[in-house]
Formats: C-alpha cells, structure tokens, sequence
C-alpha cells in the first residue's frame, strides 16, 4: 500500500504489431505514477477460464501517468508460449489485470555521467525512457541496440530521438553491423568516456557487457530475466546468485532485489545452459552429507 | 453476517482463512496488497535451523492449472527468522503459524527450541511441522511418507512447544495411506493436521529434451490438486467421524483459489483453509478467499463458520 | 519422416499411439473420426467376467483442466465383450490391447481366459490388468496399493496369457512407493507397465454441500496429473536404469493433450503413450496426437521414435 | 465419418440476448446438413489456455444448411457455470469449436396424428423446429411452454408462428398462467386427442410430462438432460437407467441412445435429487457381497 504498488484490471486501448514484437497499450491507473524505467509489470493470462495460473511480467516500455484515458502503461511482447500468444491477441476494450510497478529500476547516476545503454532484442523497450530521463539529468546517452534479424530489433527510430547516437548490431546483418552488440559496445563506452552501462537482453548478452564495460572502466547495470512465478516476491523461483556489498553470495529474487543488478555482482561464473547453479561459497550452500 | 470464528486446538482465530507455507514469504510482500493482520493466521515460509539457499535455478514450471516449485527450503535460518520475519510480523498484529522443519528429527527440535525463546514468540498461535520434507538420517525418504519418522518428528516437536500452543503436523498427499500417516502425527501429539502438501511431480522441457527443474522433482500445487487435497481431508475427517482416529482440526490447503474452492475443503472437514499458488495469480488471494468465503456461508444461511465443517459428510447422496 | 514403430516386449506397433483404458469405448464411436486401425493399438474399455451396471450418477465432476470420474467399471462382461466389440475391432484391422479386471485374483484369470479362448483373440496385441481397481477379497483395497496384491494378480493372468503375448499391469500413482509396486507385477511376469491410471479425488458440491459423484470418490485424470504421470514413469524408468529394477517397456498415459505432452511421456520412459481424457475434448485426439508427436521427432532431428524413449535421463542438467 | 457427425471450428456471426438466455448463430459446415429436431452440438469453452477440458452440450434449435455463410446451427444459452458464461460473451467472429449433430432426434409419427410440444425454460428450444417438421407431415401441433418467470420463457412469439397453439405458463404468473405445464397438459392433450407428447426440460418436468401423457393415453418423447463429459459416448458419464424393449433395465447412454426416450421406459422411481440410481432389477446392478 505505501509502496506505491497496485493490482488493477486494466483496459487494452492499442495493440500494434512492430516488427516480430507487439507494443501494447494498457490504461492502469495507479501504475504509472509511481514507475521508473527498469520496472516491470506482472499481467494476468487467459481470462477467468485459464489453465495459466501464473503471470507473465514484461518491463515497462513508457508509462503515462495521466491522458485521455487516466494513466497508462507500454509493453513490448514476443509472442512466445501460451501466455504471451493470448496476450498478442487481445483487442482494444479487452481487460488486462495489472500489477506493478515491480522490481527495482536503473539507478540514476547523481552526476551527468555519459551513459550507454544496450538492448538485445525486445530488452531495448525500456531503454528509451531510460535515456529521456537520462538526458533530462544533461547525461550524453548513446544506444546499442542488436538483435537476431531486423525485425527482431525494436526500438532504432525512437532510440534515434531519445539518445544522442544509436548503434545497430544483428547476427545476419539484416540491419546494422553484422555481430553482436558487444562487439561495438567497447568502441562506444571507450569513445564516450561512459560511466555506466545499462543493459537488458538475454543472459549471455549481459554477461558479455559487463565483461566490456568493466573492462572499459565502466560499471555495468544489467536487467536480468529470470522466470517468476510470482513477480511480487513471496515465491523464490526467480533466485540467481548475486554478491552482497558484505562480500557474501546469495540467491537473490530478481524480482524484489532485481530486476536490475551491478553486473560486477552477479556470479555469471554459476550461470549458463538455462540454468543459475548455486556457488559453493554461496550463503547455506548445500554441505557434503547433508544440506 | 456469520461468525467467521474458528477454533484450532485451543488456538482461536477471527477467521478461518490463512496463507500457505512457502507461498507469502515473510509477510511484507503481501502486505503491500492487504494487511496481513486480517487473516486468520499468517503462515510462515518453513524455517530450518541454518541459512539455506536452496536448489539452483529452474525452480518453477508451469503446469495446466498448477505449477511445480522446487525451491530447496531456501532462508535465512530460524535466528535470522526470529529477529526479522518474526519480529515484523508481531509488530503488524499478525497471528502467526510457523512453519518448522529440520534435516534430522532432532534439527526439528532445534528450530522449535530456539523459536520458543524469542521475544517475538507471542504472536505465535501454532507450530506447524512441515513433515513433508526429506529425512536426511532416512536416505532421504520424505518424513511423512513413514509413520514412524513421523511420530518421531512430531513427538519432538510437542515435547518443545509449549502445550497451550498447538501444533500441526503437514502431511504429504503421496502416501498410500493418509489416515496411517494421520493416526501416527496424531498418537505422538499433533493437536491437528496439515493437509496436504505438494504432490511429486516432473515436467520435461521439451525443447531441451530435459526435466524442466533444475533439481528434476517438484512439489506439484495449485487448482489442479484440489481434488486430492479434498479427498485427503475427507478421508481423515470421515475416519476421525466414524472412531477410528483421534478427532483432531484439520487445516486443508490445496488449490484453494476462490471462496467456493474453500468450502469445498471445509465442507469436506477442514476447520480453517490455506491459500498458496492462487496468490501468485492473484496477490490478495488470501484476503479475497476471506471475503467470498463469508459471502458463501451467508448464501447458504449459516450464522457460524462451524457450522459448515465437514457438513458434506452429514449430506451424502444415498444411491 | 522418422520410423515410428515401436517394439513392446515383443509386440511390434507401426506407431506408439494408443486410446487410454475407459476413454475411448469400444471404438465404433471414435471410428466417426478417424479409422481406430490407425493407431499403433486400440485400448478397449476395462471388462470384467459379469455385466456390470457401474455407479449411480453424477459419475463425473469437471475439474481445472482435468476432471473426476466414477463410472465403476460399467460393461457388457466379457463374453460379449469378445462377441461384439472385440470382433468388431478385429473387423476393422485394429491392434487391440484388452482392459481385464476382476473382483478376485482368481476373477482376473478367469476373464483372461474367456479372452483368450475368443474367436477375435488373433487382434489381441497385449492385455492389461487393470490392477488399479478395487480388491473385493481385501477390504476393498486396490490390488495396485499393495505388491501382493500385485503380485497375485500378474501371476495368475501371465500364467494364461500365451507367452507370445505380453501382458502390462497398469499402475496407480496412488502409492507411497511406486518402485515397488512395479518391482512386484514385473517379479510376477508381468511384461511391461502401464502408468499411471487415476489419482483418487473429491469434489464438493458447494450448492449442495455434498460430494458431486454419488459414489463420493473418483479417479482424477487430464493435464491437471500430467506431472504425477511423467514422475511415475521417471521414477521407474530411472530405477530400470540404475539396475534396481528389471528392464521393461512402460506405455505411458496420464494428461497427453498435444503431440509435446507425449513427448514428455516419451523422453521420461514410455515407448508408448496412451490419450484418455483429451479425447473427451476433442474426439480426435489419439490420431491428432500420433501427427504431432511425428513431427516433434522430425523437428528434433531423430530418425527413429524409439531413440527418444527415455532420453531426458541423458541429458539431465548437471547443477 | 459414415455417420453424418463432424468436428470443426465455427465462427459466431450472431449473439443477441433473449430473456434471460442468449440466442447463438454459428457457422458449422457439415453440422446442419444432417442433423433432425432433438438432437444436439457439444461445443469447446475457454479457447486455447482453458481450463475447462469438457465440452458443452446445447440443443440445436435450428440449423440452416447452405445460406450465405454456409451451413449455420443456432443454439440458445442460459449463462450458469464459467463454460456457458463464456460462450455466453464471445463476440461475432470468434472461434467456436463444435461437434456434432451427435444423439437421437425427435422420432417422428409416420401418421398425420396430433402432437403437443412441451418446453420448461430453454428446452423449449429445439421445439420449434420439431413444430414446423410436424406440420409439414401434416400433424396438429399445439406447445406448452413455461418457466419460472417470464424472462425465462423462450420463443413464445416463435411458437406462435411454428404451432397452431401456443400455452405458457410461468411459477410466478408474470406471464400465462401461474402454475406448471402439467397443470395445463393434460386438457390440451384431451382436446387435441393428441397421440404424442414431446418435452424437453428439466427432469422433475419430464417425469410428470410423461405421467400427463400417459395418463391421457398418449406416448411421451422426453429429452433428458443428464452430466455429459464427451458428448459422443465414449466415457459412459450420461447414463440412466431406461427400460428396453426386452423389458430390462440398463443404465444407457443418453448422449447416444438419447436424448430422447420413450417417457415410459425411463426409470424415474430411480431419478430425483440430482442423481440416477441403478435400479435393484437392472442388468449388472450390485449385489450384496460383491460389486
Ligand atoms: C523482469 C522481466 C521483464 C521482461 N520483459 C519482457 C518484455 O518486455 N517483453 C517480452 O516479450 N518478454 C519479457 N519478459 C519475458 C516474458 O516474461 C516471458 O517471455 C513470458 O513470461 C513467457 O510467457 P509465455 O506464456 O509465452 O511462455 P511460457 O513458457 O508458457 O511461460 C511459462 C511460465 O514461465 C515463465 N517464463 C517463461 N519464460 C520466461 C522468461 N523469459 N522470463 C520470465 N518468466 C518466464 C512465465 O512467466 C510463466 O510463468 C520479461 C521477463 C522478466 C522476468
Ligand atoms: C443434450 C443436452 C442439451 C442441452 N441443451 C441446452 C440448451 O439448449 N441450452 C442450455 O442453456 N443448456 C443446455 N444444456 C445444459 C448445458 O449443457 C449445461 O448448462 C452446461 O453444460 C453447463 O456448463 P457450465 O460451464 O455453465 O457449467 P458447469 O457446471 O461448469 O459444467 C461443468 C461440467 O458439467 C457438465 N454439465 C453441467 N450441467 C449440465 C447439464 N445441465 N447438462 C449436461 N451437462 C452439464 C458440463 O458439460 C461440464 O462438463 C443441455 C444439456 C444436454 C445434455
Ligand atoms: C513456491 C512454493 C513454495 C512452497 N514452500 C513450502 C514450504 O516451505 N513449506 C511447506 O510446508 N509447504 C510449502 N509449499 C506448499 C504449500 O504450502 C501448499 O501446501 C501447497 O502448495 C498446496 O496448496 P496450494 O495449491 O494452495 O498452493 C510451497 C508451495 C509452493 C507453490
Ligand atoms: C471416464 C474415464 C473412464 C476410465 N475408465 C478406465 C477403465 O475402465 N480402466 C482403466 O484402466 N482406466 C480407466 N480410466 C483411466 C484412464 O485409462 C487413464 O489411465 C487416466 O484417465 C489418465 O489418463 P488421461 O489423463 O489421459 O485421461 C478411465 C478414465 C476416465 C476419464
Ligand atoms: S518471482 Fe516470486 S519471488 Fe520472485
Ligand atoms: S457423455 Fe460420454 S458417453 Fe455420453
């Protein structure tokens, strides 16, 4: 309640195909106002019949606090499996039950550092609000967006306005440099003397750009996904082991204490293959005989 | 407006409705979407003695109308528990049942030992053992799949809290037979039961070709289950209706999701009802499961809550 | 296209898709949809020595995403049985695998019998005891609950069963240990294992605050078990592996709805699989299954459908 | 695939409410061409992420084979539970998925002979259309519809033009005659010397239908409405036990050997309460000792 976050059904207003993604549109009042970039939203799937218990969260693309319709909230989905298919396919009018915002957003820097941020895929959405905020802060912002193919990049036209630069990377070289988003990113942090990197993509991707930036000199703030069950804290799916500011490692619920982490915190050396493996210097590790 | 009220040995509770172990965590979370003081009870997320960080991840998969979890009892350990989630919780006013278990039968006294002692012990209205988690001194057979480990458990545990608290002994539905397990929680001093538990289940990824938890197994729960969890209630409340075991509460919990999901499993015996997985659907599951709950026992006409357990067996169709 | 044959102690199917026990008839109703000779086996309705009326309804109770059923064996008796619907099935070119129960042991050999001696024996690819049915000589106590029970059984329909023709006992999950119920029908000869049938379950009507079966309990099948299902046939196959257990093939049933489903049957252990309650959904469903589980073995690159069997044990994640 | 019965995706064109009820137009190719008054659709709820496996059962009230859709069934729906309450809200162009025509029709008299048609609550649905078929052969046709309370009357205005007679009653008397059908049908049958009673409404109605009805020398044809989970015969869900003509009892299948019975062969000393006993004397019943 004090914490600013709510459950409302909400009400789907826009649904556009952009690329292989589709930007939705929600009116959630109450969720708005208190978002940041780096948020994300948990959305209830399949109506009152569903054999889909379990939310599906998305990162806040934009939010409004206020408009025509009270305040409303953008996603961008893939559609994927059975929740994100039905999701894609809901049209105006149809209700959509909200909650958020969740999770902890990008930490702002307290001085106008230049920043790069980098998105992979669908993890580009929130980066342009990101960036707007940034800049309002007088950070220089460029952007590294990549993605399979070019549909799959989201984002290239609106990054153009939010950012100072926007850098293209995809694996076919549909669009943009052939290759990966770290294979740019170094020249970027090095030639913009960047203080931080944000991040959001797929794992490896975040893995590999906190390996660049802490190489550059750069601190790494990567948004991680994990599967949640809950979204909301009370389940411990979405653990992976990240080190405390005590030097300990945990498993931490990216939900709560995440989704957003200093990459330089996570133990990417226990992640991989699908899978984050407990460290066996993690606290309560499981003990030869015994747990 | 009926009496929601509910007596759970000798605990007495404004209401029957509760959260799940494992399913709210410490209370903060949920408290975001309702105070947790308007439960009946707060369950607790099942403390072990040391801190534990539990399995690694996949720990959930969805299933059709349920999920499997596998998170491995990861916390704190019950002193981190005691000074933080406990002391919190006291601070809300909420009633609280802990949730306890141990590696050993012994470590379960442990833990119970300690919680005893804490200053936050007051708001505590019952100790509920998770017997549903593997004997480690047992090649890791599940307590409560053996009656004699869990009398042992169980014997211990009565023997550390104090006798004007209850305790509650949370059985597994993966047992041949539930009333064996029941009348073995019951004779060595459960002052009720817990039912039921997850059930063992496995989800294979079928793109990776490999069991979609990373630890293989999971506990399977949620509305897919509750057909069983009402069965295990019925079965315990009928033998309990016909002598055959000590009359003792039953708290039922499985794929509670609405109020009429928690009738179902008071009508069948259970004196008070838990509600895990629907929160993750829906955050103030708990809360709401209250409020329809009410609306039931009012639609059907009842002044008291007590009225309705175990109704369902006095109202058998007789073909 | 992969091979899709598979091999069952013997019995050599074109394909590994199968009807499940009790879902599907005696086939002439799912003949309006697609040729039941397609289908690498027919599975017919579980038959006993005696007609049998079955229970009182309401004998179904819809569930989420799953359902209770309480039908109790209802059939003509298995001299009919072998007169129309066995004859019929043979008619049609279908592979059958016969259903048997009995109230006794003794009963159980006695319908195996009949069967054999039947002119429509020659379609007969396999017969499966029902083993999961209730033990008239033993408190009413399901065969499959206890391994002598089990064990009694196989024996005596292995004994007249001929040897060409393997016979499947057919499990319930409803076990503290199911390891040991297949230990004990596979020491008795059994020559493979059909797994699972139903979980027991309750539903209360909340209108009428009374079970909603007349017989009050009924078997729990459909997705909502899937994970049940998949964990038995995991557990077994692992033990098969690990040398505890005698090798033998298992047909797995339990939940299938998609061609995916059954591959997760299929890579936890079963070179067979069996659709029960989804074809209440849609009445193709055994055949829609068999082209979706084609083109899953096609979309992961196998050439042969028996190379799949049981291949998530190989390929479990090493945490 | 002989027998006329087919599976496909429909699509709704219509939905309008009517009374308490909501009147279905469905475009089924291959449904309506086979299909005769009495028999009936079982159709998918939920779409893909549903939790609810069964389908549901509705009389066709009518069917038009070709048309500028194709072939197209018409149903009529009282919301209850969460199946009927989602087909209740799909809109013009969804996807309904249905089987059918699936049980045994009205059997029609092969003489021009008088007929009254009983309908309690939506079971007057299929009614009209049984009327119409009557009259074409020639038979007089008189309905006697009723219901707890005027919203819950369907198609007196239909009926009126499909019938030479129209009765209603209702349990409150906002419409017709306050009362039951059976307080009517027995001078209607009288009058009309008719020789055959057909009704369609709840069990306690049909009991009494048939009781009417022989009480007055005519045969009764009632459709039962018994729990389906398949609708096509394979689970052995909707039986009851019927007499057949062996004058044995059997519990039968009311989704293949029904709906629709003789009114005199259905147990009703074995029905009421909401369950179908197995009478002592049918074939298989339990006895002492064993099953
Ligand atoms: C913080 C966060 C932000 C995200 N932002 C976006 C976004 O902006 N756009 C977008 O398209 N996707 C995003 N995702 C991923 C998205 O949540 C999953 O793709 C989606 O849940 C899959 O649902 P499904 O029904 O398609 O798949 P299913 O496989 O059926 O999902 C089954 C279950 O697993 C969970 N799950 C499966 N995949 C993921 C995943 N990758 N991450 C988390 N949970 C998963 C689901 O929540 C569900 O509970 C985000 C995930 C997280 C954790
Ligand atoms: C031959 C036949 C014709 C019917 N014609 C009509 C009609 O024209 N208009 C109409 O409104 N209703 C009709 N019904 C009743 C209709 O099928 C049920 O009202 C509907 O299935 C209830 O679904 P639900 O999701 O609302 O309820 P739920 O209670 O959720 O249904 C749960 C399950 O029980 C079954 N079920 C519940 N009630 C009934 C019932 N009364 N009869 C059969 N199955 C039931 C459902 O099929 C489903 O499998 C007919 C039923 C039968 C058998
Ligand atoms: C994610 C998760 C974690 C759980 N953790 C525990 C636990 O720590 N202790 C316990 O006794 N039960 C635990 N359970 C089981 C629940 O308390 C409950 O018994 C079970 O989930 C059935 O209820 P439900 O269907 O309402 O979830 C857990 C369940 C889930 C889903
Ligand atoms: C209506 C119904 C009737 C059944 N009858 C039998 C039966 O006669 N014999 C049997 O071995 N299993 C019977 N079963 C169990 C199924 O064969 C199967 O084992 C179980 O339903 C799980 O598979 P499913 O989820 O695909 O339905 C029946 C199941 C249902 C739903
Ligand atoms: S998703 Fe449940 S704790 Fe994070
Ligand atoms: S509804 Fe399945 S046999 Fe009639």
């Amino acid at each position: 309640m004090s914490s600013g976050v709510v459950q409302v059904t909400g009400e789907l207003i826009a649904n556009r195909r952009v690329g292989a993604y589709h930007h939705l549109t929600v009116v959630a009042p109450g969720v708005a106002e208190p978002a940041a970039p780096g948020q994300f939203v948990a959305l209830a799937v399949g109506g009152p019949t569903s054999a889909n218990l379990l939310r599906r969260c998305f990162s806040l693309h934009r939010v409004k606090p206020s408009g025509t319709y009270g305040g409303t909230v953008d996603v961008v989905i893939a559609a994927h499996g059975p929740g994100t298919q039905w999701l894609t396919a809901l049209r105006p009018h149809d209700a959509v039950d909200v909650v958020g915002p969740l999770g902890r957003a990008f930490p702002l820097p307290s001085e106008p550092v230049s920043c790069v941020l980098v998105g992979g895929g669908y993890g580009s959405a929130p980066l342009f609000w990101l960036a707007e905020t940034l800049r309002e802060r007088g950070c220089h912002v460029e952007m590294v967006l990549g993605a399979a193919s070019e549909d799959r990049l989201f984002g290239v036209v609106e990054g153009r306005r939010a950012a100072d630069a926007v850098h293209v990377t995809t694996d076919d070289g549909s669009a943009g440099r052939k290759g990966w988003v770290s294979d740019v990113l170094g020249e970027v942090v090095e030639r913009t003397a960047a203080g931080v990197v944000y991040a959001c993509g797929p794992m490896a991707m975040l893995r590999s750009v906190t390996e660049v930036a802490q190489a550059h000199g750069a601190v790494a703030q990567v948004a991680v996904e994990e599967s949640m069950a809950c979204g909301i804290g009370v389940c411990m799916t979405c653990v992976l082991p990240v080190t405390g500011a005590d030097g300990l490692t945990r498993m931490v619920r990216s939900c709560v204490e995440g989704p957003v982490f200093r990459g330089d915190r996570v133990r990417w050396d226990a992640i991989g293959d699908g899978i984050s493996r407990v460290p066996d210097d993690a606290v309560g590790a499981p003990r030869p005989g015994g747990h | 407006m009926a009496d929601m009220s509910t007596t759970l040995a000798g605990a007495s509770l404004p209401n029957p409705v509760m959260t799940a172990s494992g399913c709210a965590a410490g209370g903060k979370e949920l408290q975001r979407f309702f105070p947790v003081s308007e439960l009946g009870a707060f369950v607790t997320k099942t403390v072990m003695r040391d801190p534990r960080s539990g399995r690694p991840t996949p720990r959930m998969a969805e299933t059709p109308s349920g999920m499997l979890n596998s998170i491995g009892l990861q916390g704190p350990g019950i002193d981190a528990f005691c000074e933080q989630d406990l002391a919190w919780l006291q601070a809300q006013g909420a009633r609280v049942l802990v949730s306890v278990a141990g590696n050993t039968a012994e470590e379960f006294g442990e833990v119970v030992e300690r919680l005893v002692a804490s200053p936050a012990w007051e708001c505590v209205v019952g100790v509920e053992a998770n017997i549903s988690c593997p004997n480690v001194a047992n090649r890791g057979l599940v307590f409560a799949c053996d009656p004699v480990s869990s009398e042992r458990v169980v014997r211990i545990v009565r023997g550390r809290v104090p006798a004007s608290v209850p305790v509650f002994a949370k059985l597994t539905p993966d047992v041949t037979d539930i009333v064996a397990i029941a009348a073995a929680a019951l004779g060595a001093g459960a002052s009720g039961l817990t039912m039921v538990n997850t059930l063992l289940g496995i989800v294979i990824d079928t793109d990776r070709l490999r069991p979609q938890l990373a630890g293989v197994t999971g506990g399977l729960s949620g509305p897919a289950v509750r057909p069983v969890a009402v069965r295990a209630i019925w079965q315990v409340t009928a033998a309990m209706r016909a002598g055959t075991l000590a009359s003792a509460p039953v708290i039922g919990v499985g794929g509670v999701r609405t109020g009429r999901d928690a009738l179902e499993l008071v009508a069948a015996g259970a004196s008070a009802v838990q509600v895990g997985t629907s929160t993750f659907n829906d955050p103030s599951a708990p809360r709401r499961v209250l409020t329809e709950l009410e609306a039931e026992i009012d639609r059907h006409g009842f002044d008291r809550f007590a009225d309705v357990v175990g109704i369902a067996h006095e109202r058998m169709a007789r073909p």
